[in-house]
């Protein structure tokens, strides 16, 4: 393989790992506190058709981005409902709202635009575009890292490089805040929290808000940045990808940097057999190279690859007892 | 707050969520510019109120009788089986293979053949994360949805690499032998004279209601079932009764997951005759509604099953006649589970409420 | 008239839990700066009131004065406020989490960590060197031990300017050294002007350390008396509602052949900690061996292991054949068929469950047993039924309707239901564990009677209680366990509190330390 | 009343079901009649799909993609009074007529055009499914290429081995960058709803795509070559006017009876010279005549210009 394709490899990597980036993180906060959340796939794709839409009517990618976070805000609110206040199963909440967000978004898709349930494509300020970094071009001669800035780095929109800069931004917040100190908390043990006087429920339905928020940007950027539109099913379950990388990642925010562009290289490396294939001189299946990181991801659960231990109240309704 | 009487919680809270999801589904239609009362029509003409329907109500209720019932079994483990998909993927691949490979001379012989080869290749494929939650602690729902994933590329590269037929651009194995096709409702005596033309519901229906039966008589009538339960209720106290974990696990999501591969004996062998790509069609999900909404009991899996037929041969038939895509069954379905499985909580509140101002009323006019 | 004197003063406090009336026109005064006791049976209602205190439960009616000023407490966050900090019999900290973290959580200077962190880690030396409560303010929580956890609960409830300090139980789970320190601890804090509440079972302590005590009793206060005017036998006698005289009428024991031989038997908890080190005895038929310690020295894993819950090593030997201690054959099935009924310690999460109906739980553990099939494949529902209003019968079980849910007996009534069904399976060697926990004395005494009557069959009887009392009077011979061995065998006839106490503690007879 | 089915992408896919689409409009337009339409959500549905509407009394039945050639097999013989029409696939039943293109031909041209067009002398080809129907595109696409510019470079892509190939614009555009950083700079894109994202990409990366099937050069005015036109609606259409009376059999569209084609109008008018324009209709005429073959892969599954 040569050093273009593999920049161009590292390129793709980068644009397909910035919704799992998105998603991952998402899940972060959300679990960190101790909410389970399998939905982050109907929340990304609630966000990506509201976005699509929003920004094809009003022609502003802005009013798109911030109606992808409302919808899946919306999602978010619901599944905080049912597993905050009604105590409800948080997998089962997860994989209802996922059902009812691979339903809902044909439907009014459909019922606004009448094509099969796709927006019509976005052009103009309705998408993001990308974005040269400052002295891209200049340096491009420079040997080995020119290219790598002007191809890898640069050229993005700007949604990836808020994608990459949520990571240290989440550390920061979880480490370094009163909010993170107890939003760790409270997935670890809630009764501590409460006793200390900090409501739950508060901290947990502001950790599944930031769930939303994230959910919002990783879906609009699939919409409005990675493609110009929506389709049904776009996400094609890279919620579920995100679920796998966190746990990969064991709940941490900079591992989850990693973990994300690990699973945005295997979706680079599916998309290029032939590379694989004149690398490991083997014809490799398609299949193989898509089922990887869901594979990876079993590996670490066995606890092969390291333990992952997720928060210790995770999954738990939090009941008052004595 | 009082409590609710038992048969209000086993009939009166699904029906309410059930509502509560027809009134939201209903909501739905209207905000699309639908009318909610033609699609509950046209359902109920496509879907009931001919043989045809009944015959693909039927159909779709048989596949969900098997994973509705592969989630209950392993719900009573408390495990929580969302790998129904995926393990009916692989019941397919074992149907196809035992149909392909040996000359049956006979349906019948082919039908027990083809249904040990679903139940093992489904088990085979629910026994990994048993294993591995069983073993090594990896939570079950993860690992079950992984598996989902992993089934299908795997399927993938059967049906394009290993069994395609020479010359054939679909991803899907060669049409199985005419000996092996399974007898529909219209070719069965006595029931043909309900159903005259050809349906996809077959003699797995039959197997499907048989295995309601054992699966509650395992549940309720075997040391097994006991077992099982027991665990499902505390693991720590199964343990103190040398009941063990490993083994319930085990067994529990094996025959979980043999269920859900059954499944494949009905759409696989009984219907499409050959095995296609993503064959399932999302019955392993459905599974999860079907289990939740029926109460995890067999009886209420048969009726929610037959109750899922009827939205999804219903749903169909929205596609065809109204404006109303597809879709809208998926978003039924979700409804069905979030209001059965998460807010539960919210519905028996209500209830109780409900119950409590009657009590009351009751109560106070008793008094004068 | 609120006094100004107090620092609490509750008045007509009433709460219900449903039909429980669990704190019913509770009135209590505590002078500040003084250690008050408060005692009660299980379920008195103590927990109760301290949550309402602290801001957990609301009361129906009644009024809190702190200090001498009317407060509602509707959360937790206002009785920080008003100065009063708790420490919880199951302790509320972030496992993962360093001492510093937990203090500091809920009480931070700002939105950031930095500043909180800077200064907790300064205020929390002051404060260790104050009160003799040293913890490494870096140290993770889960790396601590019991007794340095419940000093950082302490520590919190300090950093937040408690002047009042409420304890739940909080030498359930401590050796008696760790005890004699955290009273050292709360004297001291006494001395400073601060005001102490200490929830307890145990009367010695309450005679020890406090200077007025509360009595509790079915959701009522039945008096405060000043320690120093009382006697043990006065307060158990108000905790009870009448004369308690816990004696077993027994006979010597005709003790037989060895039933059980355990030979350096050691078990490893999950963690590898080794919670059993090597414990050696015998019981022979027709004997009861009492093991006598203060919770969590090992007793718990002694049962685990023998009742083939838990994973050991060493030897076993059940009437001359030795029991696999780990793998194929160790598990609880195969104790049962060797002969070995086991009453666990925690009946509600071992020993049922509770979501079955009781004769479902008559068959818990022996749900294999031949007499409930039928025809080889199926579970003979109906012989279990009727067996089990036999046993309700026999064992005095109310209401005695089979087919009602474990979870809506009362914990006396669930009780029976475990031991009717240990004790009627015949066994050669029974394991009883806190056979009488949260019992009122009427089924204590019953239960009692059917040990000795078991014994008096000719059985072996491992009994495992924290209760001397209860030890002294059933067993024919006491062994002591302390971190995970046992200290010496006496004889109950010949012993002493005094005695058992201090090997409790981990010294020998002679006072030097095991 | 005539019934259509459109295959897995759906009848917006911008490419080969909308057109079957717009031909199915055009006869409600012309005739105002009215017509049945089902979209396949995945592949167990699709014997349903048929019955249904056979059942249900729609007649001809009409269905877009070779997928459906399996099951139209089973189910024609169980209605012998229903006409039943299948684009891209031959089956052999008395009922059934069966509508294919040859897509070589076409290809051929946009081929031409595209190494006229480019100027690094690399183009691209991004199929859908990897299949010999769409190995057939691609063959005659780069047989063009070629005979414009022997040396030329032609890249060739599948989209995957699945349905699913026919709808991933994620991928496709993917696929279209990683051409680029080839050096391809005009690349063709005969992978349905796949397609949007190949169009897209190259309009964002600045260089240029053909669309396929229909018409897609409105897209991105200026930046879509041209496109290789099949004229499913022709066929649907067709189907639809015969109505009852439905010819079965097999119907073979290719350029000489305007089965397939490319597009000219004023979205690419600017794109291609009256030079390029001339030589292509100049191959276009001698395929027509006979004087000038295309080879066709799907006749011995090999191809001269191209290994895929
Ligand atoms: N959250 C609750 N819901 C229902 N009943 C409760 C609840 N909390 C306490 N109770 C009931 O109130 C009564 C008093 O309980 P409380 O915990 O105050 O007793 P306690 O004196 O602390 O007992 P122990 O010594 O066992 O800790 C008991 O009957 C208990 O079952
Ligand atoms: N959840 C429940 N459902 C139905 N009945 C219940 C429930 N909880 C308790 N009861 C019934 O209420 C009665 C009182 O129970 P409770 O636990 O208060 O008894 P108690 O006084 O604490 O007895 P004990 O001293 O034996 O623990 C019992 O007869 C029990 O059967
Ligand atoms: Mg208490
Ligand atoms: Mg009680």
């Amino acid at each position: 393989m040569d050093y273009a394709t593999l920049l161009q490899i590292l390129d793709s990597s980068l644009r397909l790992a910035t919704p799992l980036l998105f998603a991952c993180l998402a899940g972060l906060y959300s679990e960190r506190a101790g909410i389970f959340d399998i939905g982050l796939e109907g929340k990304m794709l609630m966000a990506a058709m509201a976005s699509a839409s929003v920004a094809f009517l009003t022609g502003s990618v802005w009013a798109g981005l911030f109606a992808g976070m409302l919808a899946s805000l919306m999602l978010a609110g619901i599944h905080g409902i049912a597993s905050i206040t009604f105590r409800g199963n948080q997998l089962i909440s997860g994989v209802a709202l996922n059902f009812v967000a691979s339903g809902i978004t044909v439907l009014v898709a459909q019922r606004l635009f009448g094509q099969g349930g796709r927006t019509p494509p976005l052009e103009g300020d309705a998408r993001f575009t990308p974005i040269i970094l400052p002295l891209a071009e200049e340096l491009r001669g420079v040997p080995v890292l020119g290219p790598l800035y002007a191809e890898v780095i640069s050229g993005h929109p700007l949604l990836v490089y808020v994608a990459l800069l949520a990571v240290p931004v989440t550390w920061w917040v979880l480490y370094r805040t009163r909010f993170g100190l107890r939003l760790r908390a409270v997935g670890e043990n809630p009764a501590a929290v409460d006793t200390a006087g900090i409501s739950v429920k508060g901290l947990r339905f502001a950790a599944v808000a930031i769930t939303g928020i994230l959910c919002g940007l990783a879906g609009a950027y699939m919409a409005t940045a990675l493609q110009a539109g929506f389709g049904r099913e776009m996400t094609a379950g890279r919620g579920y990808i995100a679920l796998a990388a966190l746990i990969f990642a064991k709940w941490r925010p900079v591992a989850a940097l990693w973990a994300c562009l690990l699973f945005g290289f295997f979706q680079a490396l599916a998309l290029r057999p032939d590379v694989v294939e004149a690398v490991v001189q083997v014809k490799v299946p398609v299949p193989f190279l898509d089922a990887l990181p869901y594979v990876l991801t079993v590996l670490v659960l066995a606890g092969f690859v390291g333990k992952a231990i997720p928060p210790r109240a995770g999954g738990e309704p939090y009941v008052k007892e004595r | 707050m009082e409590r609710l009487p038992k048969w209000a919680d086993v009939v009166l809270v699904p029906l309410i969520s059930l509502l509560l999801a027809a009134v939201i589904a209903a909501v739905v239609i209207v905000a699309i510019g639908q009318d909610p009362w033609e699609a509950i029509t046209v359902m109920v003409q496509g879907s009931v109120m001919n043989s045809y329907g009944w015959g693909y109500t039927l159909y779709y209720a048989t596949s969900f009788m098997f994973t509705g019932l592969a989630v209950t079994v392993a719900f009573h483990a408390s495990l929580f089986n969302i790998g129904g998909e995926g393990q009916a993927q692989l019941g397919g691949l074992g149907v196809a293979l035992c149909c392909l490979m040996i000359p049956w001379p006979h349906w019948s012989l082919a039908l027990i053949g083809a249904t040990v080869a679903a139940a093992a290749f489904g088990a085979a494929w629910a026994a990994v994360p048993a294993y591995l939650q069983a073993r090594r602690g990896s939570h079950i729902v993860i690992t079950t949805i992984m598996f989902n994933y992993i089934a299908a590329a795997f399927l993938i590269f059967m049906l394009v690499d290993v069994l395609r037929p020479d010359g054939q651009m679909d991803p899907a194995t060669a049409n199985f032998p005419e000996t092996v096709a399974l007898p529909t409702l219209n070719e069965i005596p006595v029931v043909n004279l309900l159903f005259t033309s050809k349906v996809p519901a077959n003699i797995t229906l039959f197997i499907a209601l048989g295995m309601a039966v054992v699966v509650w008589a395992l549940l309720w009538r075997t040391r097994l079932g006991y077992a099982i339960r027991a665990f499902g209720k505390s693991e720590a106290a199964a343990k103190y009764a040398g009941i063990s974990p490993f083994g319930i696990i085990m067994v529990a999501m094996l025959i979980s997951g043999g269920l859900a591969g059954m499944m494949a004996i009905n759409n696989v062998m009984g219907e499409a005759g050959r095995l296609l790509q993503n064959s399932a069609s999302g019955a392993g999900f459905i599974g999860i509604a079907v289990a939740l909404m029926g109460r995890n009991h067999p009886v209420g899996v048969v009726l929610a099953a037959l109750l899922f037929g009827f939205l999804f041969q219903g749903g169909a038939e929205l596609g065809l006649w109204t404006k109303i895509p597809i879709e809208m069954r998926i978003v039924v379905q979700g409804l069905v589970i979030l209001f059965t499985g998460a807010l539960d909580m919210m519905v028996r509140m209500l209830l109780t409420w409900v119950f409590n101002l009657l009590r009351g009323g009751r109560a106070a006019r008793g008094a004068v | 008239m609120a006094h100004a004197g107090y620092a609490i003063e509750l008045k007509g406090i009433s709460k219900a839990f449903g039909p429980v009336q669990a704190n019913k026109d509770i009135h209590i005064a505590v002078p500040k700066g003084t250690i008050h006791g408060i005692i009660g049976e299980n379920g008195a209602g103590k927990s109760t009131l301290m949550s309402i205190l602290y801001g957990f439960y609301r009361a129906d009616s009644g009024e809190i004065f702190i200090n001498g000023k009317l407060t509602t407490i509707p959360d937790s966050q206002s009785a920080i406020r008003a100065g009063i900090g708790m420490v919880f019999q199951h302790f509320k900290l972030v496992q993962n989490f360093t001492v510093l973290e937990n203090v500091v959580l809920g009480a931070e200077e700002g939105a950031l960590l930095a500043g909180s962190l800077s200064k907790a880690r300064k205020v929390l030396s002051d404060l260790s060197r104050e009160y003799e409560l040293d913890v490494d303010p870096d140290a993770v929580i889960e790396d601590l031990s019991v007794g340095h956890q419940q000093r950082v609960e302490i520590l919190k409830a300090l950093y937040r300017q408690a002047d009042i300090l409420i304890l739940d139980e909080p030498t359930g789970v401590l050796t008696p050294a760790e005890a004699d320190h955290l009273f050292r601890i709360l004297k001291g804090l006494r001395d400073q002007g601060k005001t102490v509440v200490l929830i307890t079972h145990k009367l010695r302590e309450i005679m020890e350390t406090t200077d007025n005590v509360s009595v509790m009793r079915r959701g009522t206060m039945v008096g405060t008396v000043k320690t120093s005017e009382t006697s043990p036998e006065e307060l158990a006698e108000l905790m009870v509602g009448r004369k308690v005289l816990l004696e077993v009428e027994k006979t010597p024991a005709m003790a037989g052949k060895t039933v059980l031989k355990v030979e350096d038997l050691r078990v490893r908890d999950e963690h590898g900690v080794e919670r059993l080190k090597g414990v050696s005895f015998e019981i022979r038929a027709g004997e009861i061996l009492g093991i006598a310690g203060v919770a969590g020295n090992g007793q718990s894993e002694l049962l685990e292991a023998l009742g083939g819950i838990a994973r050991a090593t060493g030897r076993v030997e059940l009437n001359g054949v030795e029991l696999p201690l780990s793998g194929k054959g160790a598990d609880g099935q195969s104790r049962r068929a060797a002969g070995i009924a086991h009453v666990p310690e925690d009946r509600q999460a071992l020993g049922l469950i509770m979501d079955f109906t009781a004769w479902e739980n008559v068959a818990f553990g022996y749900h294999n047993a031949p007499e409930y099939q039928k025809n080889g494949l199926f579970m003979d529902n109906d012989a279990l039924r009727a067996d089990t209003e036999r046993k309700m019968e026999r064992f005095d079980v109310r209401p005695p309707i089979p087919t009602l849910a474990a979870k809506s007996f009362s914990g006396g009534n669930q009780q029976k239901i475990v031991v009717a069904r240990e004790i009627e399976r015949n066994p050669d060697l029974l394991l009883v564990g806190q056979p009488t926990r949260g019992v009122d004395i009427g089924a204590i005494e019953f239960i009692h009677k059917q040990i000795v009557a078991l014994r008096d069959q000719g059985k072996a009887i491992l009994l495992v209680s924290v209760e001397l009392d209860e030890i002294r009077s059933l067993s024919d011979r006491i062994a002591v366990m302390f971190d995970g061995r046992i200290m010496g065998f006496r004889d109950p006839e010949t012993t002493d509190e005094r005695e058992l106490g201090l090997l409790m503690a981990g010294m020998t007879g002679k006072g030097e330390a095991a | 009343e005539p019934a259509i089915i459109f295959d897995l992408g759906g009848k917006f896919d911008k490419s080969f079901n909308e057109a079957a689409f717009n031909g199915a409009e055009r006869w409600a337009q012309e005739t105002g009649g009215t017509y049945k339409e089902l979209e396949m959500q995945d592949e167990a549905q699709r014997e349903q799909a048929l019955r249904r509407l056979a059942e249900a009394g729609a007649n001809p039945v009409v269905m877009t993609g070779f997928a459906f050639g399996d099951v139209l097999n089973k189910v024609a013989p169980d209605f012998p009074n229903t006409k039943f029409a299948i684009v891209d696939m031959v089956v052999d039943q008395p009922n059934v007529k069966s509508v294919v293109f040859n897509e070589h031909e076409g290809s051929y041209l946009v081929g031409m055009m595209a190494a006229l067009a480019s100027k690094s002398g690399t183009v691209g080809f991004i199929g859908g499914m990897d299949i010999p129907l769409i190995r057939k595109f691609g063959c005659g696409y780069a047989q063009g290429v070629k005979a414009v510019n022997p040396d030329a470079t032609v890249v060739l892509n599948m989209t995957g081995t699945t349905p699913a190939a026919w709808n991933d614009p994620v991928k496709g555009a993917e696929l279209a960058k990683g051409q680029k950083a080839q050096g391809a700079d005009v690349i063709y894109a005969a992978a349905g709803g796949t397609g949007v994202g190949v169009l897209q990409a190259a309009a964002d990366e600045g260089i240029l795509s053909i669309g396929v099937d229909s018409n897609q050069n409105y897209m991105h005015p200026g930046k879509v070559l041209t496109s290789m036109l099949k004229r499913v609606d022709n066929a649907v259409y067709e189907a639809f006017k015969e109505g009852e009376n439905l010819t079965a059999g097999i119907n073979v569209m290719g350029l000489a009876n305007d089965g397939v084609g490319y597009a000219m109008d004023e979205n690419n008018a600017s794109l291609v010279t009256a030079e390029m324009q001339a030589a292509v209709d100049a191959a276009a005429e001698k395929i027509k005549s006979g004087e000038l073959v295309v080879h066709d892969y799907m006749s011995d599954n090999t191809c001269p210009a191209a290994t895929f």
